[in-house]
């Protein structure tokens, strides 16, 4: 059995509620012992890196020494997490000094093993595309999912090491495994507007809302993602952007891990698909998958 | 006059000596290889051995001696004389090792060549020996004149085990009384018997030695024997190593080389030598008289039994046995000269 | 002792005539400074290496030895570099057992054009050989 | 006591600015055998050299020792000056003071100083062992290999086979012609390619001093300078000498399941083929991979047509040996692989091409006929974007360089454009625009400014696919705005890199080359097409990205060098050489099997009277002076001039005391 | 088994098999022996073998300017014989290799077993031309325990363990001259143009010596141990003969004197050799 450290992140016990619980409903099918970190601490995102470069390798620190400690692989479910564990491994390796400032604070010694994986990665090549379509339960035919990675998943390259930086391909390569098509577009990475969701609202409704009339002119049904943050700017808010673009987008965002649950036999309320400012539920059941 | 003194009391002179002089007394280490070496407390003197690994003869004519170092700076070129020889002490040497240097001594003083490195040093060190008890199974001391368990030749203080933990000890120069003068409390006076005691211990220890050789009919074979046929095949085993020679407390040779360490400093040193190693005898030419390993291995006989003889009137050889032990292939000096035809 | 002047790392650099040497030449090309305490003795391959010399450089009490050549497969001689790399091993292994600290050895391929790589390896060789000397 | 002579060179300010040579003169005077120590401007120059000739004689020097710069520069040069003073050019020594010590310690002047110093008393160390060596001579087999069939190639061949000596031509595609050959029209005249090339080629397969061997490789290379051993491989062509061109085979042929290569994959070519309508030889080659008689054991339709017979199927792959004195090395480029450019698409989008595919497009005799017209769907473009700098210039993909003939390519081709289709719009995504050439910033302003071409300073972050239109988003860092262009087709002005073997035929010869496998010159100044191999030149783009101009110069300069070489009737080589002291041989072996050269050999010898011996021999031909020996020998019996254990030792205990300075 | 012997030399002598034999006699006491050389066919009856035969009398296979030899050797002497062969310095054709089986030979300085024979695994000989005896070979292999100890020590121990050692040393190359594979004709320790070693005898240039000697013999040494007995004054060489061993085997799969045809590793290389430790 695939056992893998499990680091959550705040809007995993909050605004994503929906993408945890379809994260361990998902690896409880697949039969990935998901074992949460004790005592996780917040990952640095997204301010630590810009003020303490000791506290960006810190706070991350702690949950990697747990995962080399234990010999497991490290993943997170957000991609913000996930990048902050990344950078603060690497920059731990690359730096020595910042490595015994690190252990200094911490009082563990870190020996630069822990395995950082994003989720998808953890899924597709720690378990396995082809495990994946053995253990689906119903294909979703029909659904034309767009799939958008966003930054923190795809960049830096060389910290993400995705298949293809500008055109990745890992959750096209799951969509096709469930059944569904993954459209051809080409805004999988481009900006959300992150952040500025809270400060700056009108950058993020231009640029998310670029995404989704993208996704809406390529026929897509729904847009996949992996993060929260992507998330919660596509879904909450669309109406906004609708208003903006002056056209109801309607345009449902699931988690992939939700997407995986459809395909896997959970219903709607099981994934907490209530969740979602843009319900997926006349889609779904117009499509026949619910 | 004579003294007695017991085992501990020599401990504690030697203390006194360790305290005033260098002092080199046998010493055994990890490997169990007993060794002259500086002292720093008599506890460490290793006394149970009879034969030390190699001879006391390099803490007197030095292994490497350094004659001087020529410096080049702005001034000139200066001629820097090695430091004055301190004092030291030899302490618990066997007769046959304290007779190796009375030979070397003779050569080093020989007519007008005075070796002033060697006899600056000798004149500064005072040599206490002790008797043998056990000889083993190479010893040959007896076969010379001079040679015995308990000879004093060389010796500036012989100390001779007696009975009960006691040693006999026996001042022959200034500098043997003086150690004892020094260290009068730990001495007493030795009476008449224990002087015969001397005698029996002697007896007892030469019965020891099985093996006694007539050198002076050996001497008489030798010369004729130079081109014998005998050398053809006594010589095979022998792999030409300086071993025999460098534990030898007679072998003297020596090499002198100059060495520049850089464009500065430059030294003279003399360096042991032997006649068993091939560029012994090479000259600049690249000829060699005795190129040939069979005249190396006759020259170290021919020396020590016969040149040296016609020379000294002695043998370059006090009968250690050092060289049968130490040689690798075991060859036995006895056997070998004894077999001269 | 303490105001006695330090003496300071000295490294005996081995270059091969084809590749690390005209890389230090490259290096100088590039003005890329390196620590002065290397001296550099051209060969002309690195299979002319001969063990004995870099034991007798230690001797001479060289606080560091680098060797360097053309990376494997570029040696001007086809095999030279190949020996050389059997001969390293073996000797940083023997070195090490009679007590020459493995920092104080190093080998490398620096070609012609990899100037900046050979600055980078002296400074390597003389950090290690000062980590040797300050922390034993 | 050796009579040394030190001559401290200041290089201008190279060294002198940094190092005290004054310092290093003087105290080269306090070492020992010095006889005089002096410190000049230029060494080098011909007053500098004329100082060190005459301090031989007023000073009866009988070693030298110059401190400059690498011995590398100048060891020749100074070399023939002792030679001139009547010395042995052996007994002169170089300490590098510039490339090893001003240059690279030009932060501490006191350390370079005292660096400088001790280096020069290493040369002065290693000259005091420094034995006279007689000069060796070799003879020279007079002719040459040329390889690569390209520009470059054929004008070397051309101009050696001119002076009268034999010349083998080695191509590895059926025919010579290479990158050139593929072009449309040159810049900055416009004058169309195959026409000035052509007649070129077709003077290569007449002149009676070459041989041509196309579809052909160089597979082993032994020996040095004068004394080439060059192994080819001619692959088999399935046809033979029979051959008339008449090309009904390749009419005929059923099979057009293989893309040409000459067309950069616009179009099919069949299995039996020659690259192009004018190839040179006009014999057409089967490509066994694709061959269906090959592949199925039938059909042999060419064989049929064929009027003369020149068909043969059983023709086998060849070993040709060959001897040569010299060799011309001339492989020439292949543009940098978009596909490793996402944002460009990583090569999926038809419509984005490369630069050579476009010249195949614009070129009358290509697949389109010189249509320019989209691979995707045939259709005419309007709007076209043509992205420079691609593989060029760019860290992110280890491509820093400049390929210099991108800029002028593409206002070549903008302009070729707006001159088949005149209502087109170009638009050129740049970085900086370099037209350094005669005409050249004449031809680009033109490409603005007449041909109304649009030139935006920025690069391309993003092409894609929408309907039948590719979106070019990409900056104007100019005017500061995000610009998105609606074009019908992109292309990518490619970078040019080396061929992706050229590592391999440069280890085959021993050539150094650098990070992305271009070839080292020997200077990149003063021996622009020599190698640190003697004998082997090269020219053209395997040493670095060039035009056709530069290209056609350098390989005039090979020929020239070649030709020199050729003129002499014994060759000099360095006598720096292994030699054994077979008295101390033991007859291990050890150096007869580690010799790359197989210049060890064993003999029985008496020695010494009465000594015989198995012992080494050293054939001074054959060797070359590696050292593999010298290194490997326990018993020290094998040594090496020049770089003699007396020499290196010298110089290690001299590199390992402390400046014995007088104060 | 000594009667066996004589015969056997006897008759390799009389039929011309060899020209000199080289065997083992008793030399000055019981726990001596020493080496013996038989061209006489009536002169065999010296020729003994016992646990006191430590020498290896591969070595005189060099020394010996003779065609046809006949020599006696223990298993582990074997190994030595085929290096010689193998560094082309005698003809298999020309050495008859009488294998004597050996249980273990004592040093006569401490009448203890030699460490090697603890662990032996050809107390049987393997590769002789004629094999007296019978031996059971150790099942236990070579031990490197004591290298691997030794390894263990701090650069700084190391430095300081050897200089005690080498302080000892009285550079009276026993060990060089006893070595089988110290046949070189001018040692470089001879040398003087260029001097590799002072004359001079301290500590530091007595370690040269065995440092160089010990790099020469890699990849040759059998680690047979007959430096280690000769040395006068008990330096253990065979911490240094061993971890020479160890390495060649560690480093580059390679036993000396094995195989008579092989190529020694520093004469050879594989283009896949590793390189792990080079910038």
């Amino acid at each position: 059995m695939l056992k893998v450290a499990y680091f959550p992140g705040c809007s995993l016990s909050s605004t994503a509620k929906e993408y945890d619980v379809a994260t361990r409903l998902v690896c409880e099918d697949l039969e990935i012992d998901l074992v949460e970190i004790p005592e996780w601490t917040c990952c640095g995102a997204t301010t630590a890196h810009i003020t303490s470069e000791l506290t960006a390798a810190a706070l991350p620190a702690k949950s990697l020494i747990w995962a080399e400690k234990h010999n497991m692989p490290i993943t997170s479910p957000c991609s913000a997490c996930f990048s902050r564990l990344k950078m603060a491994h690497l920059n731990m390796e690359k730096d020595p000094n910042l490595k015994k400032e690190v252990e200094e604070v911490t009082g563990e010694t870190y020996n630069g093993k822990a395995e950082v994986l994003h989720l998808t990665r953890v899924m597709l090549e720690k378990y396995g595309l082809e495990n994946i379509k053995a253990k689906i339960k119903k294909q979703l035919k029909g659904l034309k999912i767009a799939c958008y990675y966003g930054c923190l998943m795809t960049r830096p390259a060389e910290v993400c090491e995705n298949d293809r930086v500008e055109n990745p391909m890992i959750m096209d390569n799951l969509v096709s495994a469930l059944g569904a098509e993954p459209i051809k577009w080409y805004y999988k990475t481009e900006c959300c507007g992150a952040a500025f969701s809270l400060t700056k609202t009108e950058i993020v409704r231009k640029l998310s809302g670029d995404i989704l009339k993208e996704a809406k002119t390529c026929g897509a049904d729904l847009v996949m993602v992996a993060c929260p943050l992507c998330h919660s700017n596509l879904d909450a808010r669309q109406p906004e952007i609708s208003k903006l673009l002056k056209t109801d987008l309607n345009m449902p965002i699931l988690y992939f891990t939700q997407v995986m649950g459809l395909a896997l036999g959970y219903d709607y309320m099981d994934l907490m698909m209530n969740k979602h400012f843009i319900d997926p539920k006349p889609l779904l059941k117009s499509k026949g998958i619910l | 006059m004579a003294y007695l003194i017991t085992k501990e009391n020599i401990k504690e002179v030697l203390n006194a000596l360790i305290a005033a002089k260098t002092v080199y007394a046998p010493k055994k280490d990890a490997e169990d290889t007993v060794l002259f070496e500086k002292l720093v407390n008599a506890s460490e003197w290793h006394g149970d051995s009879l034969l030390t690994h190699t001879t006391a003869k390099d803490k007197v004519y030095l292994q490497s001696e350094r004659f001087f170092k020529i410096k080049k700076d702005k001034n000139g070129v200066t001629i820097e004389d090695p430091a004055e020889p301190e004092e030291i002490v030899i302490f618990g040497c066997r007769p046959c090792d304290a007779r190796g240097f009375d030979v070397i001594n003779k050569l080093f003083n020989w007519s007008d060549f005075v070796d002033e490195y060697y006899t600056k040093r000798m004149a500064k060190t005072t040599i206490i020996t002790i008797s043998c008890e056990k000889p083993e199974s190479t010893c040959f001391c007896t076969s010379f004149a001079k040679g015995s368990p308990v000879n004093e030749t060389g010796s500036d203080l012989l100390l001779t085990p007696l009975k009960d933990g006691k040693y006999l000890a026996e001042a022959y120069t200034e500098k043997g009384e003086k150690v004892i003068s020094d260290n009068l409390k730990y001495f007493s006076e030795a009476a008449e018997t224990e002087a015969k005691e001397k005698e029996a211990f002697k007896t007892a220890s030469e019965a020891k030695i099985i093996k006694k050789l007539d050198l002076a009919a050996i001497k008489k074979l030798m010369e004729p024997a130079f081109e014998s046929a005998y050398w053809e095949t006594v010589h095979l085993p022998c792999v030409k190593c300086g071993a025999c020679t460098f534990v030898c407390p007679t072998c003297y040779c020596f090499d002198i080389t100059e060495k520049a360490f850089d464009n500065m400093n430059s030294e003279r040193v003399r360096s042991w030598d032997t006649c068993m190693s091939e560029i012994f005898t090479r000259m600049a030419g690249g000829v060699n008289p005795r190129s040939d390993t069979k005249k190396r291995f006759r020259q170290r006989f021919m020396h020590k039994f016969n040149y040296h003889v016609d020379n000294f009137k002695e043998e370059l050889c006090t009968g250690c046995g050092r060289c049968i032990k130490a040689c690798p292939v075991s060859i036995d000096v006895r056997k070998v000269i004894e077999g001269i035809k | 002792m303490s105001n006695e002047k330090k003496k300071d790392i000295n490294v005996v650099g081995f270059l091969c005539n084809w590749c690390s040497y005209a890389g230090a030449d490259m290096t100088g090309l590039g003005r890329n400074i390196y620590p002065s305490n290397i001296k550099i003795i051209r060969i002309p391959c690195t299979g002319r290496m001969d063990p004995m010399m870099i034991i007798e450089a230690f001797h001479n009490g060289a606080d560091g030895v680098l060797v360097s050549g053309c990376h494997p497969g570029d040696c001007h001689y086809s095999e030279g570099n190949f020996y050389w790399r059997r001969r390293y091993p073996h000797l940083k292994s023997l070195m090490e057992h009679f007590g020459i600290d493995k920092r104080r050895f190093h080998a490398s391929w620096v070609s012609a054009s990899e100037g900046k790589k050979f600055a980078e390896v002296v400074k390597k060789v003389v950090a290690d050989v000062k980590d040797w000397q300050e922390n034993g | 006591m050796a009579r040394i002579g030190v001559f401290v060179c200041h290089c201008g300010t190279n060294i002198a600015g940094v190092v005290d040579v004054t310092r290093v003169a003087k105290y080269a005077e306090t070492l020992p055998g010095v006889r005089i120590s002096v410190d000049y401007k230029y060494m080098c120059s011909d007053p500098g050299q004329n100082t060190i000739i005459d301090a031989v004689k007023k000073y009866n020097l009988d070693r030298i020792v110059v401190a400059a710069c690498s011995p590398r520069m100048h060891e020749g040069t100074f070399r023939k000056t002792i030679e001139r003073a009547g010395l042995n050019p052996y007994l002169m020594e170089m300490a590098n003071i510039r490339e090893h010590v001003s240059w690279v310690h030009s932060d501490d002047k006191e350390l370079a100083t005292q660096k400088a110093m001790k280096v020069m008393e290493m040369a002065v160390a290693k000259v005091r062992r420094s034995e006279a060596l007689s000069k060796m001579f070799a003879s020279i087999e007079k002719r040459a290999l040329v390889i690569g069939g390209g520009i470059a190639g054929i004008q070397a061949a051309l101009d050696i086979a001119g002076a009268g000596y034999k010349v083998v031509l080695v191509e590895k595609e059926p025919s010579i012609g290479g990158r050139m050959a593929q072009l449309d029209k040159t810049f900055p005249t416009l004058d169309c390619s195959a026409c000035i090339l052509t007649p070129k080629m077709v003077a290569v397969s007449q002149d009676p001093n070459i041989t041509l061997m196309t579809y052909a490789e160089v597979v082993e290379v032994c020996g040095y300078v004068g004394q080439f051993d060059v192994k080819i491989k001619q692959k088999a062509k399935s046809v033979n000498s029979k051959c008339i061109g008449c090309g009904v085979c390749v009419t005929k042929c059923p099979n057009r399941k293989s893309l040409s290569e000459f067309n950069e994959k616009l179009a099919p070519r069949k299995a039996i083929y020659t690259p192009f309508p004018q190839a040179v030889p006009n014999v057409p080659v089967i490509d066994r991979e694709t061959c269906t008689f090959f592949k199925t054991g039938k059909c042999k339709i060419c064989e049929k047509v064929c009027p003369t017979g020149a068909i043969e199927y059983t023709q086998q792959d060849e070993i040709i040996k060959e001897k040569f004195g010299a060799v011309v090395v001339a492989t020439g480029f292949n543009i940098y692989d978009h596909s490793n450019y996402g944002e460009y698409g990583y090569g999926e989008i038809k419509d984005v091409i490369s630069s050579l595919q476009f010249e195949r497009l614009i070129n009358s005799s290509g697949p389109t006929d010189g249509h320019v017209v989209r691979p995707s769907d045939h259709k005419e473009v309007k709007n076209v974007v043509f992205i420079q700098c691609v593989g060029s210039r760019d860290e992110s993909k280890h491509r820093p360089y400049c390929s210099r003939v991108c800029c002028m390519y593409t206002a070549k081709q903008a302009m070729l454009l707006k001159d088949h289709y005149p209502e087109t719009q170009s638009y050129v995504f740049y970085i900086d625009i370099r037209s350094a050439g005669k005409n050249y910033e004449e031809f680009v302003q033109k490409a603005q400014n007449d041909y109304g071409v649009v030139y935006l300073r920025g690069r391309v972050s993003k092409i894609y696919e929408r309907g039948d239109k590719l979106i070019v988003k990409g900056a104007d860092t100019l005017s500061g705005a995000q610009v998105e262009v609606e074009a019908d087709m992109v292309v990518l002005a490619n970078g040019l890199e080396p061929k992706a073997n050229a590592k391999e035929l440069a280890q085959l010869f021993h050539m150094s080359y650098d990070q992305y496998g271009f070839y080292n010159e020997l200077h990149p100044k003063l021996a622009p097409v020599e190698t640190a191999i003697s004998g082997v030149f090269v020219a053209g783009c395997c040493i670095s990205p060039k035009d056709i101009p530069d290209t056609v110069a350098q390989a005039s300069a090979t020929a020239a060098k070649v030709c020199a070489l050729f003129s002499k009737e014994k060759l000099e080589v360095e006598p720096l050489i292994a030699n054994v002291n077979q008295l101390t041989c033991s007859g291990c072996e050890t150096c007869y099997n580690v010799c790359p050269y197989s210049a060890i050999e064993m003999e029985d010898k008496e020695v010494r009277r009465g000594d015989m011996r198995h012992v080494a021999k050293v054939l001074e031909s054959v060797c070359k002076g590696c050292g593999a020996c010298v290194g490997s020998c326990y018993c020290k019996a094998v040594d090496l001039k020049g770089f003699s254990d007396r020499q290196v030792m010298n110089q290690i205990e001299t590199a390992t005391t402390e400046l014995s300075t007088n104060d | 088994m000594d009667k066996e012997l004589q015969e056997l030399i006897k008759k390799l002598l009389t039929e011309k098999k060899a020209e000199w034999a080289i065997g083992y006699e008793k030399a000055y006491d019981e726990f001596s022996t020493r080496p013996a050389f038989i061209i006489d066919p009536a002169d065999t009856a010296r020729l003994i073998f016992n646990k006191y035969c430590i020498n290896n009398l591969g070595l005189y296979l060099t020394k010996l300017k003779k065609n046809k030899l006949a020599v006696v050797c223990k298993g582990c002497d074997i190994a030595t014989v085929f290096e010689l062969i193998r560094e082309k310095q005698f003809k298999r054709e020309n050495v008859a290799i009488i294998g004597v089986a050996c249980e273990g030979v004592l040093d006569k300085r401490t009448n203890k077993l030699l460490e090697k024979c603890e662990n032996c695994q050809v107390k049987q000989p393997k590769g002789a031309d004629f094999t007296l005896g019978n031996a059971k070979n150790s099942e236990k292999p070579k031990s490197y325990a004591d290298v691997v100890e030794f390894e263990k020590k701090s650069s700084k121990e190391k430095l300081e363990f050897w200089n005690r050692q080498f302080e000892k040393c009285i550079r009276c190359y026993a060990c060089r001259n006893v070595c089988p594979v110290c046949y070189c004709p001018d040692c470089f320790a001879l040398r003087s143009m260029p001097e590799y070693l002072s004359k001079h005898v301290d500590a530091d240039k007595n370690k040269l010596f065995h440092m160089i000697r010990m790099q020469h013999v890699f990849g040759r040494c059998t680690d047979c141990k007959a430096c280690d007995t000769a040395c006068p004054v008990n330096i253990p060489l065979s911490m240094l003969t061993k971890k020479l061993a160890k390495d060649a085997k560690e480093l580059f799969n390679y036993e000396s004197g094995a195989d008579t045809d092989a190529r020694p590793p520093l004469s050879t290389y594989d283009e896949g050799d590793s390189e792990s430790d080079i910038m």
